[in-house]
């Protein structure tokens, strides 16, 4: 068993560590409660391994910038909440379709607007996938802890890169903002995925994929190989192409090497339900409060488990069904007014009957109204 | 429009938040913190009503009002 | 749950109660037990009154907040009055000497505390009572133990002001026994 | 209880305020109403407009018509309004972070339109409510929550900006001077065109700390003592200049005001007729 | 029967003569195509009735300034495409809680990013229901034909005023630049709706409902009544509030305005649905293929009818989930790659087996796909 | 079949390009190619980007690293780009409402922070692109779709702007002046630090036509005889400098560069080791 | 769908083929039919081909594109090029005069006329040539009535051109009856 | 380097526009539109090989090159 360092460590704090173990070497933000620690300890750590912090003027630039940076080679990462979410939203599309890797934190707070800012909430869930224009795919994920924010930023890096996508990372005002205690891993434990690259003299197509690649390779701007990037639809070469035949294809191929990895993407985790009869589905820190009702739930006799989705997006689709079919009834628990319930709905379709349990005033929910909840409806 | 001798600095201890301005800034010193970290009026013959602490106080917390006002 | 021990620290802005609850929190990481450490944040918490919290316990701590605290250590009135309430049935309320409870204040157990002066007379600066109230809540409590919260606390204070943190820390200590 | 313009100008159901002791926030929003108070301006008639930021909160605190909007926004809501209705004076609030950050190229469009809109800008030379990262104000050297090493850009010299995007007026003061500001307040106001105020403050919370420049009271000193007229310093022996900052007019000139141009379109296409 | 005036014109054109007819007198914006006639013929005729248009700096810029110029008590309307939609959601949510009326156009076009910028689209669906953070509700409406785009116009602008709220118009290039022809009622025959203004001397709270109001009365700037609006929660008083409690009226107010009052903003059509053993649903330009492609079914003996929603959000779900109990199998056309299918599928559950047609590669869908799509899954 | 030079820089399978005939895009983006040949500078070396207009389709004819980005946005990417590897001559080309439009705040940030990207703007005083908007540089009175009654907005003068926020070059010339242009666009390219250069440009198919201008070889000859040396129009007699546009070096002088600076605090803390 | 006419128009950007398929459509409407007119939007329109198309029927338009049309007229080369295939079984290719079309080009009717020949010597200005074509397609199709042409010609031209514009029509007019 | 009599004036009449700016800002007056649109060279011996036609023109259609390569 390999050395693992054990600190008390901020949600946010985690999530720089985590990002600078993963290879994070340029980050590019612009403050913003509860995020804004991403950014402060970024500024004070990315110089001291050569990295580069730059706060920008907006959040559009922020994560303009960080594109840039993933495009000059090196693994970027920008960081929100809320409102600047709402404005990262075009290049999030952009990063999307000319198939930049990047990492995009955003430390959900209470909206819509500036709505409560110091306040945890998950109501950027859905926005996370249909927030830009267009069809595009996305993964995004929700840890609900301190260590797992480690995990799973070094995840979104790997994911990041392995499928040239922008990954969303979605934690919350709580996880953002406790200490907690985490082993941080060596840093030969930790997988670490780099993206591929031309190798020298490389006949090189921008965008063609090669036999055995996930994603065309991406060479680093000024590496030799001169080639143009843009956020219209794009051929091979990379150049604009307006052919309809050709946009097809490209389309595609951006949300299948999503949609067709689902398997290599979707985590999630489960609590109890080996032999439960009912469900409750939740995600991030309000997972917590569900595991500790859930606890109370069994004590007093109820056969009540809990699936954790850490990929939110693309969904668990698979194992949400089996949920299904498995129990009677689902309560999805989220902070928010229901969202993530209407992907629950709509994947279970009528093989169990779900429910909602959530608001989104500033307040965590309480083991004590998932216990109510279940006795009400389960 | 009050004539000088019916004015004078008026303190709301409620709404000071002690910061000092008003006492530093004061041209004749009549003022002071007090140990409950307020501003108070140490000197009320002192003070020329120059207005200097009521512009100068982030809190609304001293002015110069009229005697009678309360 | 009955393993837990939820603590909540409040004062006002700059009087570093997060930083306590932080030691406390570290404290109880380096004795090996599970804590989890979180603040109020908000506007109000620039100016007014602000509160930290820690959970101590052995073990996995799912829910991260406090509900109803086992303890309450307040050095302000304002602060008092926002978060002294809503204390766990049995739970303790530590103040600070000169502050004044109004009547029908809902708390079983009350106890009143020189933080604030033995920060300033016997440490010299009011600025470490946070430290001294570590001390005090360390011994009272045993959650944790000395070895480690001297620890905490000197990996967590600005260089140059351990010895005065040190201090500050044994006077604590010797609060609490003395009103035990 | 509290004097008579705060009465009047004041919601005083909100105060006490929550900005910490010793910010110049209140000082600075004071002074505004004792400008309005001067002008004998119609209170229903007034329209403050902020952003987000500490400074942004203070449209809460004033008995006017008020509109807290989005970070750095608030000029190009205050553009609509104005436009939509000419007739009403509008104010906007804004912080250094606000206003030259985020907000920068709504400034620069606004004043290039010459809009009638008079802006005030206090500057901290910091984000303050997000808790003392850097800003486009903050100097070289200094440092920020995120400037933990020292700032490497250079500052923006606000009322130059609108200046040079095309403000008819701009000057700049401190919190400090408060009579000056209220004068400066009374002629942006009343100029027909698109103004700014930059009114130089003081964040001791965040900025003071972090770049051990004293208690509040010490911040409003240097502010006393680093601001200069722009025509005293001119006169200035060199060894004396450094350090120094300037404050005073940087423009004050008339030109076709944005609204009352659009009158004329809309009179010269229907002989005069308006919504209003 | 009164007199109306025969035109041919275009969808953009017949909006803004809607617009203006609806008592738009302020427009902000900034150009994109395809929405960008929707600027250049305000810009024309609106200072001609006293109205005021305004080109904004970029397209954040032009929603807060229509914003503004509602509150400054004018009916006002932005419009835009993808790129544009995207940087407008900020401020849709500041709307949507300050609950200021406005009408936001989206001429969709091809996404992600600068995508197909002259083509179209309907991939901004979703988006127009989740593109900002936090929750909120909304309405949005999608016209078939220049006629329609003309009537929807007159609703977005009566929606808007009747429930404080911003109203998305989600055309496409096809309807907003295709020219046919429209039947324009005589200004009398028109329903307009105005917001209701507090009466003089009234003791206001701008956030509190009265008895009788489905919103609070809202005072224009400027009319003597002194108040504060602003993104945070606020109470009745319209100042900040971090009350758990307020905050949960407040959100649940703003919500089930929307949703309690579906059936006076839900809006459909049925195409020979009454006997249908297969139903298409599809909105927008794209229904019109289908209703091309259900007469060509129909002759071939095939029971299909089309259910055309015109109020997108928020969605016919009674209607819908009739549809799904009364037919077999449901098909999702649209002029993307699966969004309101999701939506379809989350509502019929299991009541009937959807499918989804699209393609989001610039190309609208034809009739022969449909036929073709329909005879391989009915 | 082309010049050696075309040949060279350009992507000639995507030749011909789509710009209008008589459009003056062609003619500065080939300059460009030639102040680069001239300076010598390495291929592989130079990025370029740019955001969403008929301008911002140069790079994609370009035989660079090239990256046409979000319409506004080029200077934000390209900061990202240079700071990740300040070893790379990052060029940014933008038409006018690119960067001083929806752009205007990345141009002015860009500019203070002086960080080393050149910036040629393609000013033709419309939105090209989208068929003829009024654009911040458009004259006042002047025609555009959305200003059918006349332009009412004031034009920004593009180049003071920048040297207002804090470009340590600065200079304007125009179309018709390729000599000027390649040599401003080699002192541009050249200067260690935030540059720009202001084309003054034609859009012969919507400004033209809507401005009644005359034909592209008619504007051509307009921009030949408006612009003037600034020095030149100092020494004009007053009769004669009506109608004038000013072009010349507006700023040229040495600050401090962006990433020069990042890599001083990179070497203070860990003793030089970087990244690239 | 057998009721519907199909109609292309196709030129170089500068040509008014839009305005051409305006008024066509607009001739429809007068005449109590249905029609839709919509066009190629890219930003190729700028400079080369462009096409305009058109929809006239007696009963409602579903679809509102046009697959196959039932008639082509193009004016350029490069135009023919790209718009000229994909007609009707049956349908008719109206090219310009001096148009070459490529062995093997499909199109079972084309017939040659000298639209842009007529306009600039029976009319003096190129730039009617699209008028020509209205009048031209008008009097061969017969879709339209000739009075409801001349008002949309009339209607939708710029003020001051309207005798030159009546005049190209009626050339237009004059060239269908030649070649019928 | 090629010398100046190896060198001529070329045009490329598929990317010519036809826009006029080589000919009218030729100082020399040699250049002509032809009736297809397309710039031609009327006068190859007027021709002081300049380089005017080939910096103003927006296609890159019309440059002096060596009169070898073809
Ligand atoms: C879109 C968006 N981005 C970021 C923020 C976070 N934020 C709030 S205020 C602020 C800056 C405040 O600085 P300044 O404008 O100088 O005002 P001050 O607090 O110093 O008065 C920031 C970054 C936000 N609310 N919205
Ligand atoms: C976010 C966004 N808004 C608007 C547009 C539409 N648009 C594309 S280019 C352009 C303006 C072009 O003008 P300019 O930058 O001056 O370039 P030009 O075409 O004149 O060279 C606009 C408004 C867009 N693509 N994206
Ligand atoms: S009015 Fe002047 S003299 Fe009197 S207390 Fe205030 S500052 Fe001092
Ligand atoms: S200036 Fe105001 S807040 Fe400060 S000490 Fe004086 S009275 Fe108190
Ligand atoms: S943080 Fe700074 S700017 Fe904000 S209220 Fe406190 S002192 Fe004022
Ligand atoms: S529209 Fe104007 S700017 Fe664009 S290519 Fe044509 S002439 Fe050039
Ligand atoms: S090189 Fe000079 S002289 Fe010769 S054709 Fe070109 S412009 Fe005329
Ligand atoms: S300048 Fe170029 S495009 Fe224009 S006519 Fe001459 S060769 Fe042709
Ligand atoms: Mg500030
Ligand atoms: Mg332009």
């Amino acid at each position: 068993m390999s050395k693992k360092t054990v600190k008390l460590m901020q949600g946010n704090e985690a999530c720089v560590e985590a990002a600078l173990m993963a290879g994070m070497k340029f980050f590019a933000g612009y403050p913003i409660t509860p995020s804004t620690e991403l950014a402060e300890i970024s500024s004070e750590k990315l110089p001291r391994v050569g990295g580069k912090f730059i706060q920008m003027e907006d959040e559009i630039a922020g994560i303009a910038a960080a594109i840039g940076g993933s495009i000059a080679g090196l693994k970027s990462m920008t960081a929100t909440s809320g409102p600047g979410f709402s404005l990262k939203q075009e290049n999030i599309g952009y990063a999307a379709i000319a198939e930049i890797p990047l990492v995009i934190v955003n430390v959900m707070r209470g909206g819509p607007s500036t709505g409560l800012p110091t306040s945890p909430a998950q109501g950027d869930v859905m926005q996370a996938k249909w927030g830009t224009h267009g069809d595009h795919a996305i993964i995004a994920l929700s840890p609900q802890s301190v260590m797992e924010t480690f995990d799973i930023t070094i995840k979104a890096f790997n994911l990041a890169e392995k499928y040239r996508t922008p990954v969303i990372v979605l934690t919350d005002e709580v996880v953002g903002h406790m200490r907690e205690k985490i082993e941080i891993p060596e840093p030969g434990d930790i997988e670490i995925v780099n993206r591929t690259v031309p190798g020298p003299g490389e006949d090189y197509l921008p965008y063609r994929l090669e036999a055995g690649d996930i994603v065309p390779k991406m060479a680093p701007f000024g590496a030799g190989y001169r080639y143009h990037i843009t956020g219209l639809f794009h051929d091979e070469t990379g150049f604009p192409s307006n052919s309809t035949e050709n946009a097809d294809i490209m389309l595609k191929r951006m949300i299948s090497k999503i949609e067709d990895n689902r398997d290599d993407i979707v985590m999630f985790d489960e609590f109890m339900m080996e032999d439960a009869e009912y469900a409750i589905i939740s995600y991030g820190s309000t997972a917590r409060t569900v595991r500790n009702a859930i606890k109370t739930l069994r004590e007093q006799g109820m056969k009540v488990g809990l699936f954790r989705p850490i990929t939110i997006w693309p969904s668990a689709e698979k194992e949400i069904r089996e949920v299904g079919r498995k129990v009677k009834k689902i309560i999805v628990a989220e902070m928010n007014m229901g969202q993530y319930v209407q992907e629950v709905e709509r994947i279970v379709k009528s093989d169990a009957e779900v429910f909602h349990l959530g608001r989104a005033n500033g307040e965590v929910l309480m083991p004590s109204e998932v216990v109510q909840k279940a006795k009400e409806v389960f | 429009m009050k004539s000088k001798d019916q004015l004078e600095v008026k303190i709301n201890p409620d709404w000071c938040k002690g910061c000092g301005n008003c006492v530093s800034f004061c041209p004749t010193n009549v003022l002071a913190i007090d140990h409950h970290g307020k501003s108070t009026m140490v000197n009320r013959e002192g003070c020329i009503l120059c207005g200097m602490c009521e512009k100068l106080c982030p809190d609304f917390a001293i002015w110069i009002g009229g005697k009678e006002d309360e | 749950m009955s393993n837990q021990t939820q603590i909540r620290l409040a004062g006002s802005g700059g009087q570093g109660m997060i930083m306590a609850g932080v030691i406390l929190a570290e404290a109880a990481i380096l004795d090996d037990k599970i804590a989890i450490q979180s603040q109020s944040y908000g506007p109000e918490a620039r100016g007014g009154a602000s509160k930290a919290e820690v959970i101590i316990s052995n073990e996995e701590i799912d829910f991260p907040k406090v509900i109803e605290p086992d303890l309450v250590l307040s050095l302000t009135q304002e602060a008092t009055m926002k978060y002294g309430n809503s204390l766990k049935e049995g739970g303790l309320l530590i103040i600070d000497e000169d502050i004044l409870l109004p009547e029908g204040f809902e708390s079983s157990r009350v106890i009143k505390v020189p933080i604030l002066r033995t920060a300033k007379e016997n440490v010299g600066r009011a600025i470490v009572a946070n430290i001294v109230a570590v001390g005090f809540i360390a011994e009272f409590t045993q959650l944790v133990s000395r070895e480690s919260v001297e620890k905490a606390v000197l990996g967590r204070v600005p260089k140059g002001t351990e010895p005065m943190n040190k201090k500050a820390l044994s006077e604590g200590y010797a609060l609490a026994q003395s009103v035990k | 209880m509290t004097s008579e313009i705060v009465q009047k100008y004041f919601r005083i159901e909100n105060l006490p305020h929550i900005w910490c002791p010793g910010c110049s926030n209140g000082v600075v929003t004071r002074a505004l109403t004792v400008a309005i108070d001067e002008l004998g301006l119609d209170q229903d008639n007034i329209v403050v407009v902020s952003g987000i930021g500490c400074s942004s909160r203070a449209p809460g605190y004033l008995d006017f018509n008020t509109l807290h909007t989005t970070h750095g926004r608030g000029l190009a809501f205050a553009t609509g309004i104005k436009l939509a209705n000419p007739k009403l004076d509008v104010i906007l609030i804004a912080g250094d972070g606000d206003v030259s950050a985020i907000g920068g190229n709504h400034l620069i469009h606004a004043a290039r339109r010459n809009i009638d809109i008079t802006t005030i800008v206090f500057n901290n030379n910091i984000y303050g409510m997000t808790g003392g990262q850097y800003s486009p104000t903050t100097p070289t050297d200094a440092k920020g929550t995120t400037a933990p090493h020292g700032n490497i850009d250079k500052p923006f010299d606000i009322a130059q900006l609108a200046t040079a995007a095309g403000a008819t007026y701009a000057s700049r003061t401190t919190a400090y001077h408060v009579n000056q500001m209220v004068k400066y307040f009374k002629d942006a106001i009343t100029n027909k065109g698109f103004s700014m105020v930059e009114v130089a403050s003081i964040c001791p919370t965040y900025y003071g700390r972090k770049n051990k420049s004293g208690s509040g009271v010490q911040m409003m000193q240097t502010l006393k003592n680093d601001f200069i007229d722009r025509m005293a310093y001119d006169k200035l022996p060199e060894e004396k200049k450094a350090g120094k900052h300037l404050m005073g007019v940087f423009k004050n000139i008339t030109l076709p005001e944005y609204t009352a141009e659009y009158q004329r379109v809309i009179e010269a296409l229907q002989g005069g007729e308006s919504n209003e």
